[in-house]
């Protein structure tokens, strides 16, 4: 399983991946989480975001903010640039004109992803990514917050504290039956709820979920919704979703998103009376 | 509370581990070296000169095969260069074994002979701190170290992975090796270094040095196991595998990949580096030929025949291949190939963990994941959990993903 | 013991009998790896043979040139066999395979002296291989016979080389180019294989024009990598060397496997051997097997025994061999050649034949003060002498040009055989280091 | 071409006798028994007899080369069979075959041998002759040849000859003492396109002490202006040389990297036994050569045609029997195809050896690849790489079409994409693989074929190609044809102007370190799919 991985990768990854790396990688590889500036409450900023590939626009003078300890679902049809957005925001993808900003100061298009994961911006994939070959448990502590540099890595251990801690969103997220099993025996939602949990262990600021109830079962569904308004406060969050019982269930502002820009936002209600989002889901 | 480190080290490696070990270390540190050294040529139990380096070989092979399965079975990074490793670590012992030879060379020179040869009148700059010892010592590990460094530093910062990175290790240590064959490039071209007189004095061809060169690769093997078996249990070790198999994961919890590839890459080299230094003395001749791609993809292949991440595995593969190639050579000299060929297949086709692999379905463990490196135990303190109850689910079973009908 | 059969057995693997080939075969495959391998003794030799070893890459890059010196060595050995023995005892080989592998060829000849208890080694092919070997046969005192022209500077106690030194090869050679006969040359493109053969000899040869008052402007030199197969930018420089003015020649150290593509990319550039001859010293009836010769014809090469020569004991030789490779089924036996290291092979074994038989032993010490001064009537033509005091066999040199069926016609030779002078006196520094 | 004076005269001598001669007449005994005499004169009377011309010269100049010219008795005879004839005029002598010294026939007398023959094909009717002969006396223009371009400038209507025949005519005459006929010859050499004139050229502007070694200034004046064209002309077909080297070399790793761009593509794996697909094919030629040379003699010079279905065949089956055997088992582990694969070639280099010895074997450039195009002194184009490279452009459209046009190349495309999906919608992935590597190793086969024209055909020649093949499919982008070829040409261009700059080994180390640098600018190869991908 390993081993197709590498070379799948290999030869799926995207030509944006490369470039990804600024040029001070290995010097400033700690941001102090700390420097979040929250003083105009927004935390998260993006004006003018462009991307394209090979021509194509995936992301056309995108604009959007994000205020701190809110819960936004974004939505739109497919190719609306949605994800497009997430690899923005998480460093993955850069943009080529634009402006992306984490609080007041941190232009996330100078870091890498590292280094907006230490910011504080943790990310759920749209397709569960957790480490198959690790226990759910060991999934956990990897993610869990913590100096990340090798140095520490080399000699770290796991303390009592740590562990209550695992432990603690180990029955959040419902598997602390499963803290033993490789984590890819894991059900695809519990594989879900698995990266949850590792995005909870990172206690991030600004949690991005991207389809975070595809595979799960209506009880699961309405469980995840629970936590994710449960989170919204003290963290903020952003949800990209099709599943439109789920946004509703999480009642938070909605974005609709068309090729590549915003095309409306307000509340679900609002939106789904808008005759262009109507227009764009319903074909012409 | 933190414990010791030495402490965790010494926890990391399991009590059948330290067993063997100590086996392992009776038997090189003292057996070996008495059968040889100590006890009469006429005596049934001595160990001629020809086992004992032939022995000090493998074990040299063994260190690599470890450094190669510390970075491809735990870090999933094929190396095809890691041959140039060991050869530069084997240079820059050759160079102080040169120097060692002082006067005694064909030409009577303070300069080794085929730089007098090429009518050089003084050593290039390179070569300075070649007659130090302890400077050599700091070269065996350094020159690798930091040529890999330097590579893996541009490579991994680039996201070259996969077949890409493996096909441009090949091409590294096949320009290196074009690059040491030249004469002009000082290090004896493709005769490289040989007949070599002693070590700090003492001759290299006493049943005493041979012993001891033949004790300290036992010794740098049995480090590097402890070493690498604590690597791999530890949280670094998890991580690393972790990048393996997600590495855009990895990242978005925070962790550099490039910084902890380096790492290992530079550590494997470095092992690799050390295990060349010991190999020359042993073997007798170092050159350019140890950097030929072919050697590289053989290193992957004792690997590959033991069992790709389990360091036992790796220093099984090293010691099959060899000992059935010196086999081979000696008594099929016409249809060796033919042999190990068919061994090379045969273990792909029906033992696709190795040997390891063989030994653990024979054993029969139930619940190991047939592919699946071991599960790294570090927490087996941690809660007990049942693992008996699955709650895995058919994905069949789960409601159809609803769509985004609006 | 059941050890030794099965090695003994091993050896005889060669000689032919396929019943005998199959059922040893699943005997010795039967055996335990590893007690073989990491070689327990093996026995003190049996009364009443003398084991000798051959050492020569049956695998790998080497093994296109080495494993015709095998056969040559087994047959050779056959017959002195069938001739009785060496003092009425018969000689056993081993062979080993050393795999083009340089560190393999040291432990494979620890292995012959010290396992096996072999009172000689024939064998090795490249310098590397026998700079491998030399501090092994030093330590343990044991007997090498190196059979392949080399680039000199260097003479072992324990070796004995019946191929040529620079003087006996290179050296003539470039003096027939400079001849009226050989074309007048005034130029010479020294062009080699990066190795350290190549790059001795070219440098030997490039003091030995500068004393013939060939200016450095009228020498090119060039290297190509091992393995390599592209010679068209090569060939078009010296192309263009020869064109800018006086007669040129090109002396050619290129290794095995990269004459082929060489030579095809002369024929095809229109290089003929009338305007711009090759002297190669690499290249024998061997390596001319694989090439088709047509375009070649006139090109030259240096050797000290080429297979048309026309006496006795070549016809002999000749026909030998070819009925052994008959009998032994070697591939296309009936095309095989016989060329000068081959030749070198032969009169080693029998140089070392007599002087066991001189000596009355097999002991190294005693069988190395008897060679000196042994002679051998030899294909070559001539009776050659195993010089007293440097290990080099006294040779004569020929100059051959290249025939349409890939053999060669002999257009010049010495008078006599010339004594090797293996410390070139055209590198400094080498005067009076003729001796051991 | 500075002649002692008094050889120089002796050979003028002998020129003007024959040339005083009727044409026709026997030749006297005088006129060779130069051929008794020291090396030197028989050279020149080897040359004589070709400027002379007449059947008896002929008769003389082929008894030399089949070897039964020799001396007896200080007369020149000719050795037939067991009996003697005398070479002047063929009268049979009572002398025995054994009392004959024949004359050794080496490459200096070749030469001699080869103007004189020239010198008698310059009064052939075909123009083809005249032309080749025309430039083989160019390349030897010496004094005594003056008289005889004269002689045929005035008879010849041909104006490429013509143009030849002047150029070596004005070669002679920038010795000349005439201050008018050197300049002429300056002004006529700066048409030429050959080094050799440019050193004679540029030894008239030398200075030995003080003096010019040419007096004249205008002489000067024009031998620099023909420097100067025949350099521009020099630079020109150099230029074009390295650039076809390059393709050339291009070429032939493309033919070696196509098959295993194909595998690679399908099926991720990692073939190290590729390079011995490449060795069946070229020993599939040679066996196709071995039934030509024993079946069907006359038509030798084809066997290259008839071994392109026979190579493709080879190593096609080779393939299957590999994929079928070992590689079908080893999918989604393309990490450990590695080590099989690696296992196959050791037996498949090891099963050559044992079948075919361990020598290379001996294949002949059929006379129409033999030779080549001649763009200027210096700078050919040899057929047999130029056909080599309309043959990988024969076969890279083979498989364009094939990829493109058919069913399989719509499955395989699809395969190389997206395995899983494929197989959902019904492509047959297993069959696909098989005919996938099919075909692959069959062109692997076809490079083979390729290769076996100018390089060796070994058990091992595989091993010195398959490095440089991955380096060829991973600098293009695994998977991708185009990207394939633009790697291999650019990888074969680079090289071959490195090459000419800095030395073969310098250029093969600079040409790895290229690739490694490349790579970290398009970790992906040049042809990377482009895109936004699900995270794996």
């Amino acid at each position: 399983m390993s081993v197709v991985t590498d070379f799948e990768r290999s030869a799926m990854e995207s030509e944006d991946q490369r470039e990804n790396w600024s040029g001070n990688a290995s010097t400033s590889h700690v941001v102090e989480p700390g420097a979040l500036d929250l003083s105009h409450n927004v935390i998260l900023y993006l004006e003018d975001i462009t991307v394209s590939f090979d021509g194509f626009r995936a992301l056309n003078q995108l604009s959007l903010a994000i205020d701190a300890g809110e819960l936004r679902c974004i939505i739109g049809p497919n190719g609306a640039g949605k994800t497009t957005m997430m690899d923005v925001i998480t460093g993955k993808t850069r943009p080529d004109s634009g402006k992306a900003f984490f609080g007041q100061t941190i232009d996330l298009t100078r870091l890498t992803e590292p280094q907006i994961a230490h910011a504080g911006i943790g990310r759920k994939f749209q397709k569960p990514t957790i480490f198959e070959q690790h226990t759910a448990f060991e999934n956990l502590e990897l993610a869990m917050k913590a100096d990340k540099r090798v140095r520490r890595t080399l000699f770290a251990q796991l303390f009592d504290d740590d562990r209550d801690r695992i432990a603690a969103v180990l029955t959040q997220i419902r598997l602390d039956r499963e803290a033993d099993r490789p984590a890819g025996l894991l059900s695809h939602g519990q594989k879900q709820w698995l990266e949850i949990g590792m995005l909870l262990m990172q206690e991030p600021k600004l949690l991005l979920l991207d389809e975070p109830v595809a595979g799960m079962t209506d009880d699961e569904t309405e469980r995840t919704a629970e936590l994710f308004v449960s989170l919204a406060g003290k963290h903020s969050l952003v949800v990209v979703e099709h599943d439109m019982a789920f946004v509703e269930a999480l009642g938070g502002k909605v974005t609709v998103l068309c090729e590549g820009s915003v095309l409306a936002e307000g509340d679900l209600a609002e939106v789904q009376e808008d005759p262009r989002v109507i227009e764009v889901y319903l074909g012409r | 509370m933190r414990t010791p480190l030495t402490l965790r080290i010494l926890h990391s490696t399991p009590r059948a581990g330290w067993i063997a070990l100590a086996v392992f270390a009776a038997i090189t540190w003292i057996a070996v070296p008495v059968a040889h050294a100590v006890l009469a040529e006429a005596h049934p139990l001595h160990l001629s000169a020809y086992s004992v380096s032939l022995l000090g070989k493998i074990l040299c092979y063994m260190v690599v095969a470890v450094a190669m399965d510390l970075i491809w079975g735990y870090a999933g990074i094929l190396s095809l260069g890691h041959g140039l490793f060991f050869a530069l670590g084997g240079y820059a012992f050759g160079m102080y074994l040169m120097r060692q030879i002082g006067r005694d060379g064909s030409y009577q020179s303070d300069l080794p002979d085929f730089m007098v040869f090429l009518d050089w009148k003084e050593l290039p700059w390179y070569w300075a701190g070649s007659d130090s010892f302890l400077g050599t010592l700091l070269l065996v590990g350094a020159v690798p170290g930091l040529v890999a460094f330097a590579f893996g530093w541009f490579a991994f910062r680039s996201r070259i992975k996969g077949v890409y990175f493996s096909i441009i290790t090949q091409a590294l240590t096949y320009a290196a090796m074009l690059l040491f064959f030249r004469n002009e490039t000082g290090f004896g071209g493709n005769n490289g270094f040989t007949d070599f007189k002693r070590i700090l004095g003492y001759s290299i061809t006493s049943p005493e040095m041979r012993a001891t060169l033949f004790a300290l690769s036992a010794a740098l093997l049995m480090a590097c196991l402890v070493l690498g078996r604590y690597l791999v249990t530890s949280r670094f070790g998890r991580v690393l595998a972790a990048i393996r198999d997600a590495e855009s994961r990895v990242m978005f919890i925070g962790y550099n990949p490039l910084h902890y590839k380096l790492f290992m890459w530079t550590l494997s080299a470095v092992l690799c580096g050390l295990a060349g230094a010991l190999y020359v003395p042993q073997v007798g001749i170092i050159n350019p030929s140890e950097m030929s791609p072919a050697n590289s993809i053989e290193i992957a292949v004792w690997v590959a025949v033991g069992g790709r991440g389990t360091l036992v595995g790796a220093v099984l593969g090293a010691g099959i291949v060899n000992l059935a190639k010196s086999w081979f050579t000696m008594s099929f000299p016409e249809y060796w190939p033919f042999f190990l060929g068919f061994l090379f297949i045969a273990v792909t086709l029906y033992l696709p963990d190795g040997v390891v692999g063989l030994w653990r379905r024979l054993r029969a463990r139930p619940a190991a994941a047939p592919d699946a490196p071991p599960v790294p135990t570090v927490h087996r303190d941690a809660r007990p959990v049942s693992a008996a109850r699955s709650s895995a689910k058919d994905p069949a079973e789960l409601p159809a993903v609803k769509g985004a009908e609006a | 013991m059941e050890l030794e059969t099965t090695h003994k057995r091993c050896t005889n693997f060669h000689q032919g009998d396929p019943s005998m080939k199959r059922r040893n075969f699943v005997q010795a495959l039967a055996l335990s790896a590893s007690i073989a391998a990491i070689g327990l003794p093996v026995g003190a030799h049996a009364a009443d043979t003398i084991k000798v070893g051959v050492l020569h890459s049956l695998s790998g890059t080497m093994a296109i040139s080495e494993t015709a010196l095998k056969n040559v060595a087994l047959m050779t050995i056959e017959e002195i066999n069938a001739a009785g023995g060496v003092m009425g005892k018969k000689l056993e080989p081993v062979v080993v395979d050393p795999a083009s592998n340089w560190p393999l060829f040291a432990e494979k000849a620890r292995q012959l002296i010290s396992q096996d208890k072999v009172a000689a080694v024939f064998g090795c092919w490249t310098s590397v291989s026998r700079k491998s070997v030399n501090p092994v046969f030093k330590e343990l005192n044991g007997l090498l016979f190196y059979p392949v022209q080399y680039e000199g500077e260097e003479l072992e106690k324990n070796v004995f080389y019946t191929g040529a030194a620079p003087n006996q090869q290179a050296i003539p050679a470039v003096e027939y180019l400079m001849s009226a006969e050989g074309g007048g040359a005034k130029r010479f493109v020294l062009l080699g294989t990066d190795y350290v053969y190549p790059r001795t000899t070219n440098k030997i040869l490039r003091a030995f024009l500068k004393s013939k008052g060939v200016a450095e402007a009228d020498i090119m030199e060039d290297y190509t990598p091992f393995g390599h197969s592209d010679y068209q930018t090569i060939i078009a420089k010296i192309k263009k060397f020869a064109a800018e003015g006086k007669k040129t020649a090109v002396i050619s150290t290129i290794n095995g496997d990269s004459n082929v593509p060489f030579y095809k990319e002369l024929g095809n550039a229109g290089l003929k051997a009338t305007d711009v001859p090759v002297v190669a010293f690499s290249v024998g009836e061997e390596e001319l097997r694989g090439v088709d010769t047509k375009p070649l014809v006139g090109h030259l090469a240096a050797w000290n025994y080429f297979m048309t020569l026309k006496n006795p004991e070549n016809d002999a030789f000749a026909k030998k061999y070819k009925e052994w490779a008959k009998k032994n089924g070697v591939p296309n036996a009936d095309t095989v050649v016989t060329n000068d290291p081959m030749e070198a092979t032969y009169v080693g074994i029998y140089m070392w034949k007599q002087a066991v038989e001189k000596a009355k032993s097999t002991e190294t010490d005693k069988v190395i003060a008897a060679l000196g001064g042994q002679t051998f009537k030899a294909p070559s033509g001539f009776t050659l002498t195993m010089d007293k005091t440097n290990h080099h066999l006294h040779k004569p040199v020929y100059i051959g040009e290249v025939r349409g069926d890939g053999q060669f016609d002999v257009v010049w030779k010495t008078k006599e055989p010339i004594r090797a002078q293996p410390w070139s006196p055209f590198i400094a520094g080498n005067e009076g280091k003729q001796k051991l | 071409m500075r002649l002692p004076l008094p050889r120089l005269l002796c050979a003028c001598a002998l020129v003007l006798a024959f040339l005083v001669a009727p044409a026709r007449a026997a030749l006297d005994e005088a006129s060779l028994a130069g051929l008794a005499g020291d090396f030197q004169s028989r050279l020149d009377t080897i040359e004589a007899l070709g400027v002379a011309g007449g059947e008896d010269a002929r008769r003389v100049l082929d008894a030399l080369e089949a070897g039964a010219l020799g001396v007896a008795g200080g007369r020149a005879v000719i050795v037939q069979g067991e009996s003697v004839v005398a070479a002047a005029n063929g009268e049979a002598l009572a002398l025995a075959a054994s009392a004959v010294e024949t004359l050794t026939v080496n490459n200096r007398v070749r030469r001699a041998l080869g103007t004189a023959r020239a010198a008698l094909a310059l009064a052939s009717a075909d123009r083809g002759e005249r032309l080749a002969a025309a430039r083989t006396l160019a390349d030897n223009a010496g004094q005594s040849l003056l008289p005889l371009f004269e002689r045929a400038l005035a008879n010849e209507a041909d104006d490429e000859i013509r143009g030849v025949l002047a150029r070596a005519a004005a070669r002679v005459n920038l010795s000349s003492a005439d201050p008018a006929q050197r300049l002429k010859a300056a002004r006529a050499l700066g048409e030429s396109s050959d080094p050799a004139v440019k050193a004679l050229l540029a030894a008239l502007l030398e200075k030995q002490g003080d003096v010019w070694v040419e007096p004249n200034g205008e002489v000067r004046a024009a031998a620099d202006m023909a420097i100067h064209a025949i350099d521009r002309r020099i630079a020109t077909a150099e230029t074009v040389g390295t650039l076809f080297s390059g393709l050339s070399l291009g070429s032939i790793l493309l033919l070696a990297a196509l098959g295993l761009a194909i595998t690679y593509g399908v099926m991720g794996v990692i073939n190290m036994a590729h390079g011995e697909l490449l060795m069946v094919g070229a020993y599939a030629t040679f066996l196709v050569q071995g039934l030509f040379r024993s079946y069907l003699p006359a038509y030798v010079d084809w066997y290259v045609a008839a071994a392109i279905p026979a190579a493709f065949l080879a190593a096609a089956l080779v393939g299957v029997a590999m994929e079928r055997l070992v590689l079908r088992h080893l999918y989604g582990r393309p990490l450990e195809s590695l080590l099989a694969t690696w296992g196959l070639s050791l037996v498949l280099i090891q099963g050559a050896r044992v079948v075919f010895g361990p020598q290379n074997v001996e294949l002949a450039n059929p006379a129409w690849m033999s030779g080549g195009i001649e763009l200027a002194a210096g700078v050919v184009l040899p057929w047999n790489r130029i056909v080599i490279v309309g043959f990988a452009v024969f076969v890279l459209l083979l498989i364009w079409l094939m990829m493109q046009k058919t069913r399989l190349g719509m499955f395989v495309r699809a395969v190389t994409q997206n395995r899983a999906m494929a197989g959902c919608v019904g492509v047959p992935t297993a069959r696909v693989d098989t005919l996938a590597f099919a075909i692959g190793s069959g062109v692997a086969g076809l490079g083979g074929l390729a290769l076996s024209q100018i390089a060796n055909v070994g058990p091992a020649m595989g091993s010195g190609y398959i490095v440089d093949a991955f380096m060829v499919v991973v600098l293009g982008g695994v998977g991708q044809l185009a990207g394939a070829v633009w790697a291999a040409l650019g990888l074969g261009i680079v090289a071959k102007f490195l090459e000419g700059w800095a030395g073969a080994v310098i250029a093969k180390i600079l040409v790895l370190v290229f690739i490694i640098v490349f790579i970290q600018k398009r970790p992906q190869g040049i042809f990377a799919l482009k895109g936004r991908f699900a995270d794996s």
